[in-house]
């Protein structure tokens, strides 16, 4: 046939620089950086192709993320992240959709899609900066921030528990992928990101990610003390370069499929776990359901819409 | 065709009749009625139908709040509103009526066929109850004609509480000489999917009241039936607004369910599949409309179809359609307001919150159809002009045309019509995402999937490039090209055509669902020579031009509204009703406005009255 | 008092100057500002502060986007708004002053001492950029002077980026001839939390740049101070705001942080607390407002505070308050719009939105303060409405208002006006909660505690015993009720007066923050002999009576406001400003509009122009 | 001392009908009808004075609770019980406050103050009225509507797996009780109830509700099959009356300190558990912050008002 002798085109090679654009406006040494960095690096090795990548976002610094994308992307309205990224996905399968929200915008007025998100389990990529602030805003109390943490609406200290949003994520029906790591360990931060790309549903990695405007020392003792921050290592879970792994003094074998064991790690506040939680790549995804009928043709659709209109017609 | 009557019977020849039948919920008087409509309709007649709902799912038995039901109102001409009073009502028990004289649908000399089982009840309260009824419907001069309606139905089922009502079709089909082949058939119809043995103990029942009927009453009448010229469609204005969202090619409706806006979503549950197309129910109003703009955004453009508070909820992401430039669809099914106010009932409150409701200059294009038709028409014209002049289209109808049901013209179907205007070529190199045209503000846009076109969308102030606005003069330029938008959509609307004479005493001026019941009134002041004319609003914002030009040439402009405004005696410090308002506001003009809050659409009779009202000798403001 | 220039000194005599402080964030550019800011209002002038903020917590150094700072407009009469171009600017690089040039706060001949550490930077790009500047500004018509700033400082601390600001604030009060021992005094205001060390290395800092200004240049000016009659207190818009709090004795706040109006609560967190009230950061507005409404309810009347996006979502909440006659303060820091639009920037762009914005007819009273001390007085106010009034208010400040600082007569404090009208004695037997007064609508409220006053509070249509209403006619008179409350409320509101002549050929209309700087446009004009006159509307809904026969006497009448209106040449199709479209709606008149969407406070010299323009040949319309 | 010879008032007893207003406009068999019965009795034996009682609701069938007591009442907006519920109890902490909630109010459009609620922690009692399906709106589908049952939207079968809101609830920061119970076993239900009443903190109770109309047959298998409903029991648990105790033929120990026990009860779908899943008394509770201050003279608020005009002084 002819198409045979048509040559094989080379596939487009896509460098880092497709993905990059301008200079990020967040401060110096946020941890959003260091995301921005490793993202940008997993489209490269995942020949992304731009245009067909969409980065959604609600309002937080965490929200700018997709003006640093030289992709398709969506900075919307605070805490709404997560409805405008499904509905993107939900007629477009072939799309590639990334969300970024702070914990203010995703835990306190976007808790209603949290757990709503977490059910619709669409194909997507998940990333929570949780620096423990309002960071835009200046320093207002957020669902993470720590009891007595000084912030401008609570300046004698914050006076609620902190929110657990591990927890609360593992309770959520429908959960498919749930992983935790920090801005400060590049190669873990990527291979999380990276795992959660890979993974088919949506794929939620929460990272701790310094504010050093406003809470510079929240993860102090995380970043000074290696023994508490615990690696969670597993088969199934996020691989580790062997290289780095003997950095993490504190690690455990946890099998991600065991949601008894996620749970009791996921209520550990003596360490910090990071790696994979759980995974159940099984879990129904409402992409495939949201996509019915893509392929309709427009003279079935027209029969369809004539038989719609014979049932009310006058005979 | 039994068209053989008792000798005795009186047969009077009517160009109309409003037939009621009312019940409690659940004893099935709206399907009785939903078929006597189609035979109607199918027989040549024009059909208005409306139906009773209580607000509760099942209040209790024989309650004045509890009238459930239909109204059919048929007749030779097209009808396009739900009449005044009744002339004939068929109800199982005396207590709903009450539902309905409070709403004051009858008027004496209504004939009212009322099951007369309460009259030997055990119970003593309702016994009283019914005897007292009794007299009180003659003091207010209905015609009341008691039946053992139950009881005849008892020879023919097991159980009567059930099949009532198609021996009540049945009686109608008798009464109004329809022809019962045709009854028989819409049987079928209804109960086809439920089995054999469904739909022919129901056609037994049919059969037995048109007998009974025969037997027992004297009074029969005629309508004639006009041959109609096209092929009809019969269905309910949220029916035609899911038919609508099929037919624009839209293939995404999300939405939070509300009343009456839910029912949109219930017929597309099942039909939206049929072209295609997926409805998806949204955990809130805000999640449904961040969905659908999702989906605009991503090439699909998307519908979400609410009422009043879930307007209110979807209020930022409507500021955010706008400032960003995404293709929406927003249906609004009004409903009696503020607050949670009258989920059931008919009001056109939500004009101004739609034009003005978004913080910041946020214009969005508002539209409001006017007949059950429109409610099909106006979606798929709404989706061109959202795409077009890509931001948000409001449309707004109301309960009134949401359960209203009434025939039309079976719209053609066209392959094309589903096309996506889907550009998955290369966009132009170095062209913005906002190439706003300086004089019309309209810009193509980038979809995702287009190489070349990658974009960030933000509601933060943003250039042509969508990157974010640090100079002063960013905001006021691009607020400028959405602006102006505006004017460019103006030249191609049309001033719409004054219904009567070009000038005159009274002009009035409606919006919406009014339409039918304005244009009877007025038609019927004309013809005893009043110098009445109406004009009916279909663009709400912006207005059409030319209308200072229209209201100058009358005495005196007035709106007719469903919606609140103080009454006349509050001089300077009066609250006008919303369109006159607006129009107030966009003409200068002195506009007055006749309107209530009742939750009832306005008959045409009311109105005749305020039209004679204001232009008798002292009428004239 | 050290007053001795040196020989060379030229000492010049103004009524008031502008001055700058401009640099990257995080430079202590407003420290020093708000301190010179103080100082002058202790010495008896008139001072206004606005801050100069960017968009990003920290944008990157040396930009455009990245201007950080403060101005300080200060003269011998009392000052009203951030006046026009700069007289002096103290600038720590050359870049961020084109991100003032853009907003054109600089002409010919202000005086710019720059920082000259560039012009020998390592980095060739930036060596350019300053030299290219300096070439530029000359252009401009700057007098621009080079000063070794962080080398003069160095002599005096180890981190001269840290410590110019206040060596910055030595040289302004030598400049400018100002109490050096008063400004020592701010400095210990200003740092005494941080320990002695801290105010004594920023007191020596200051000292050095007094001195070092008394060397190096060769020119002064002094300014006359009027003896304050009054003690004054100093501060901006937001906190005036959660000192009316306070002061009004509602003891909640219920809010979200957003910009501009979260500053409101970054002072009540540490302040509420000292009247015994509670901040409540909710959240998300809709929980915010919720929570509010909950207090008020339970009788201890709440307040929330919020901006454009945060109100869209209090929408559905807002139609509650009305409709079930909860009182409610609700303040709107309106910011630049639509959508997210420029979050730190002013625009009165929420007007409309906060009178229509709910669905159905949704009374609430608007009002908005139009200066610093009218932020402090209108929540009192308003909470007095509220509760009498029994619905809510809706009190509009903005941007320019939240960020200005202006010294006003310090309130006077009594314990009785913190009184919560808490009442829990029996609730009178039989009384319906909704007990409305037939001609103003009005009605006391029961309080949970009450004995015999329970009653379920619903949102949707009810009776006066707020029993859901199930008949036609009670909607239509709760309705009625709701909306006589705003003819009563008109009864006791004075029409406004006029500044200048009570008729003329030019009535400029504001509201809110723009006072300051029409009436000063205006004063000029009228010093000049044209026949302009303003008037400034504090209440907006209702708008007081007696409007339109103001504006009958002047031959023109147009507003000025900060939000989108299109230019003239649109004509027909034009689409008017807010308040201009309002007053349009009530009066009829043909009210013009001049207004922008630069996310700046418009200043008197445009106004100025505008009215020139507008009285000039042709210029009348 | 005089106040001696005063004689005691008796208390006022408050009867069954002093917190009874009209007839329940519920159709006939609808579970509400027996919530209510149950509520009206706990009333009556707490002897709660009615002009101190508030019940708060949002908009469905379940959230009308209020218009039958007479009580204090505010039947607000769909979904925002729990937000208006906080704000009445905030400064007025002597009102006893109550929540009516239906699943798609609460577990829906209300699911970010779900678990903001529960952080918060209020003392109030909170009734989540789950008939699976939103009944006032006449039969559309509700997160905890099972796979494939038709509803109105969708009529071929609900298409996502139902929420469980227990699992979900036990993962949340702060929980400080949680419950479950049947309107069809009128003894448990009143005494789940009455638990709830008398924790101190938020109480919540999630009731299987039977909507006759639309779900009728939804709860079929745990009515007429006993051994499908798991009755968990402990001294710390919803006390049980002995009497009826055999009725159960499915029982489990289970202490309701142990939050893993809880969370595997929580994820069982064979059967139906029932009593109290999890308390934790000693959850800070946000009520008691809010009313911060409540106690202060005028006097004091001038003197406090008057210092911090003092900081803004021109002296
Ligand atoms: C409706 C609405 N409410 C409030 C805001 C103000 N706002 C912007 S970002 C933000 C919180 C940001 O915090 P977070 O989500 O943690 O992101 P971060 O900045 O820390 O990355 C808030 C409250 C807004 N833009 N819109
Ligand atoms: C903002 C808003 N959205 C939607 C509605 C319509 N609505 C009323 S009740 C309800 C759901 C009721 O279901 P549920 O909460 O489960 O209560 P039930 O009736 O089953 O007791 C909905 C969607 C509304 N009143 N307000
Ligand atoms: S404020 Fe904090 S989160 Fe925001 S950009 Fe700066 S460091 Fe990052
Ligand atoms: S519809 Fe269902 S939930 Fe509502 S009252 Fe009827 S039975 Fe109860
Ligand atoms: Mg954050
Ligand atoms: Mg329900």
């Amino acid at each position: 046939m002819s198409e045979s002798t048509t040559p094989v085109k080379a596939p487009h090679l896509f460098t880092l620089s497709d993905y990059q654009s301008g200079i990020a406006r967040w401060c110096p040494g946020c941890g959003d950086h260091g995301v921005l960095a490793a993202i940008q690096r997993i489209c490269t090795e995942e020949q992304l192709p731009p245009h067909k990548t969409v980065f959604v976002s609600g309002i937080g610094c965490s929200s700018r993320f997709p003006h640093y994308m030289k992709t398709y992307g969506f900075h919307g309205l605070h805490g709404r992240a997560m409805p405008v990224a499904c509905g993107v996905k939900a007629r477009r399968p072939e799309l590639q959709v990334f969300v970024s929200s702070g914990d203010g915008d995703f835990f306190s007025i976007g808790a209603g899609h949290w757990i709503h998100g977490v059910r619709y389990n669409m194909d997507m990529t998940l990333t929570i900066f949780d620096n423990g602030i309002y960071g835009l805003t200046k320093a207002q109390t957020s669902p993470t921030s720590p009891l007595g943490l000084k912030t401008k609406t609570h300046p004698h200290g914050a006076i609620l528990p902190p929110m657990n949003p591990i927890q609360a994520t593992l309770g959520m029906t429908n959960l498919s992928f749930l992983a935790q790591t920090v801005d400060w360990k590049p190669q873990h931060l990527k291979a999380t990101l990276q795992a959660a790309y890979k993974h088919k549903g949506l794929g939620i990695v929460r990272v701790m990610q310094r504010c050093t405007a406003y809470t510079a020392d929240l993860h102090d003792e995380w970043r000074r003390n290696p023994e508490k921050v615990l690696l969670m290592k597993h088969d199934k879970g996020v691989p580790v370069d062997p290289k780095i792994d003997k950095a993490f003094k504190n690690q455990v074998e946890h099998d991600p499929t065991d949601i008894n064991k996620a749970r009791e790690l996921g209520d550990r506040t003596d360490v910090l776990p990071i790696g994979l939680f759980y995974v159940n790549p099984d879990a129904p995804r409402y992409d495939q359901m949201t996509n019915a009928g893509l392929e309709m043709s427009n003279e079935d659709k027209a029969k369809g819409l004539n038989a719609a209109l014979d049932k009310f017609a006058v005979r | 065709m039994s068209n053989q009557a008792t000798a005795s019977v009186k047969v009077t020849h009517v160009e109309e009749q409003i037939v009621e039948i009312v019940s409690d919920s659940g004893e099935g008087a709206q399907k009785a009625g939903t078929a006597f409509a189609a035979l109607n309709a199918k027989m040549g007649n024009g059909v208005w139908t409306v139906e009773i709902i209580p607000a509760e799912v099942k209040p209790p038995a024989r309650s004045t709040a509890g009238a459930s039901g239909i109204r059919v109102r048929f007749g030779q001409e097209h009808m396009t509103n739900m009449g005044d009073q009744a002339d004939l009502v068929m109800a199982f028990n005396e207590q709903v009526l009450y539902g309905r004289i409070n709403q004051e649908a009858y008027r004496p000399g209504t004939v009212i066929l009322l099951e007369n089982k309460w009259k030997d009840s055990n119970n003593d309260k309702i016994k009283a109850q019914y005897a007292k009824a009794l007299v009180d419907f003659a003091d207010r001069g209905f015609v009341v004609k008691e039946m053992p309606l139950e009881e005849a139905c008892l020879a023919h089922t097991k159980n009567p509480k059930l099949g009532k009502n198609m021996f009540i079709l049945g009686m109608l089909v008798w009464i109004y000489d329809r022809k019962l082949e045709t009854a028989l058939e819409e049987i079928d119809h209804l109960f086809g999917r439920k089995g054999e043995t469904v739909v022919e103990s129901n056609q037994k029942l049919c059969r037995a009241g048109y007998a009974y009927a025969m037997e027992t009453l004297d009074f029969r009448f005629s309508i004639e039936a006009k041959a109609r010229a096209k092929e009809l469609v019969v269905m309910n204005g949220n029916e035609a607004v899911g038919l609508g969202i099929m037919a624009s090619g839209m293939d995404l409706l999300s939405m939070y369910p509300i009343t009456p806006a839910t029912s949109v979503s219930h017929y597309l549950g099942d039909a939206l599949g049929k072209v295609g197309g997926f409805l998806h129910q949204a955990e809130d109003e805000i999640a449904a409309v961040g969905f659908a703009i999702g989906s605009s955004y991503a090439g699909r453009t998307a519908c979400t179809v609410t009422s009043g508070p879930g307007m209110a909820l979807k209020t930022e992401f409507m500021g955010l359609a706008v400032m960003s430039e995404v293709p929406l669809v927003m249906v609004v099914v009004q409903r009696g307001g503020p607050s949670t106010g009258l989920p059931t009932k008919v009001e056109q409150g939500d004009l101004l919150a739609a034009i003005f409701g978004a913080p910041g200059d946020a214009p969005k294009l508002v539209i409001a159809p006017a007949t059950i038709e429109e409610c099909f028409t106006f979606i798929p014209r709404a989706r061109q002009m959202a795409e077009e002049f890509r931001g948000l289209v409001v449309v707004l109808t109301d309960a009134n045309l949401a359960t209203g049901v009434q025939p039309f013209p079976r719209p053609e179907v066209k392959p094309e019509q589903f096309n996506i205007p889907f550009e998955q070529g290369e966009w132009e190199a170095g062209k913005p995402p906002y190439d706003w045209d300086e004089k019309t503000g309209m810009s193509p846009r980038p979809i995702p999937g287009q190489v070349g076109g990658e974009y960030v969308l933000t509601g933060l102030a943003h250039t042509n490039f969508s990157k974010v606005a640090y100079d002063p003069s960013t905001n006021q330029t691009s607020s400028e090209m959405r602006s102006r938008k505006f004017a460019a959509f103006r030249d191609n609307l049309p001033t719409p055509k004054v219904h009567g004479a070009e000038d005159g005493d009274l002009l009035i001026v409606g919006w919406g669902s009014t339409l039918g019941s304005i244009v009877e009134a007025v038609d019927r002041a004309r013809s005893e020579g009043k110098k009445v004319s109406t004009l009916h609003l279909r663009d709400l914002n912006p207005l059409p031009r030319g209308l200072e030009d229209i209201f100058k040439r009358f005495k005196q402009v007035m709106t007719v509204e469903i919606n609140y405004s103080d009454p006349v005696e509050l001089g300077e410090d009066r609250r006008y009703a919303q369109l006159a308002w607006w129009l107030r506001a966009n003409t200068l003009v002195d506009i007055d406005c006749w309107s209530n809050v009742f939750g009832q659409p306005i008959r045409p009779g009311l109105i005749y009255d305020e039209i004679v009202r204001r232009l008798s000798e002292g009428g004239l403001r």
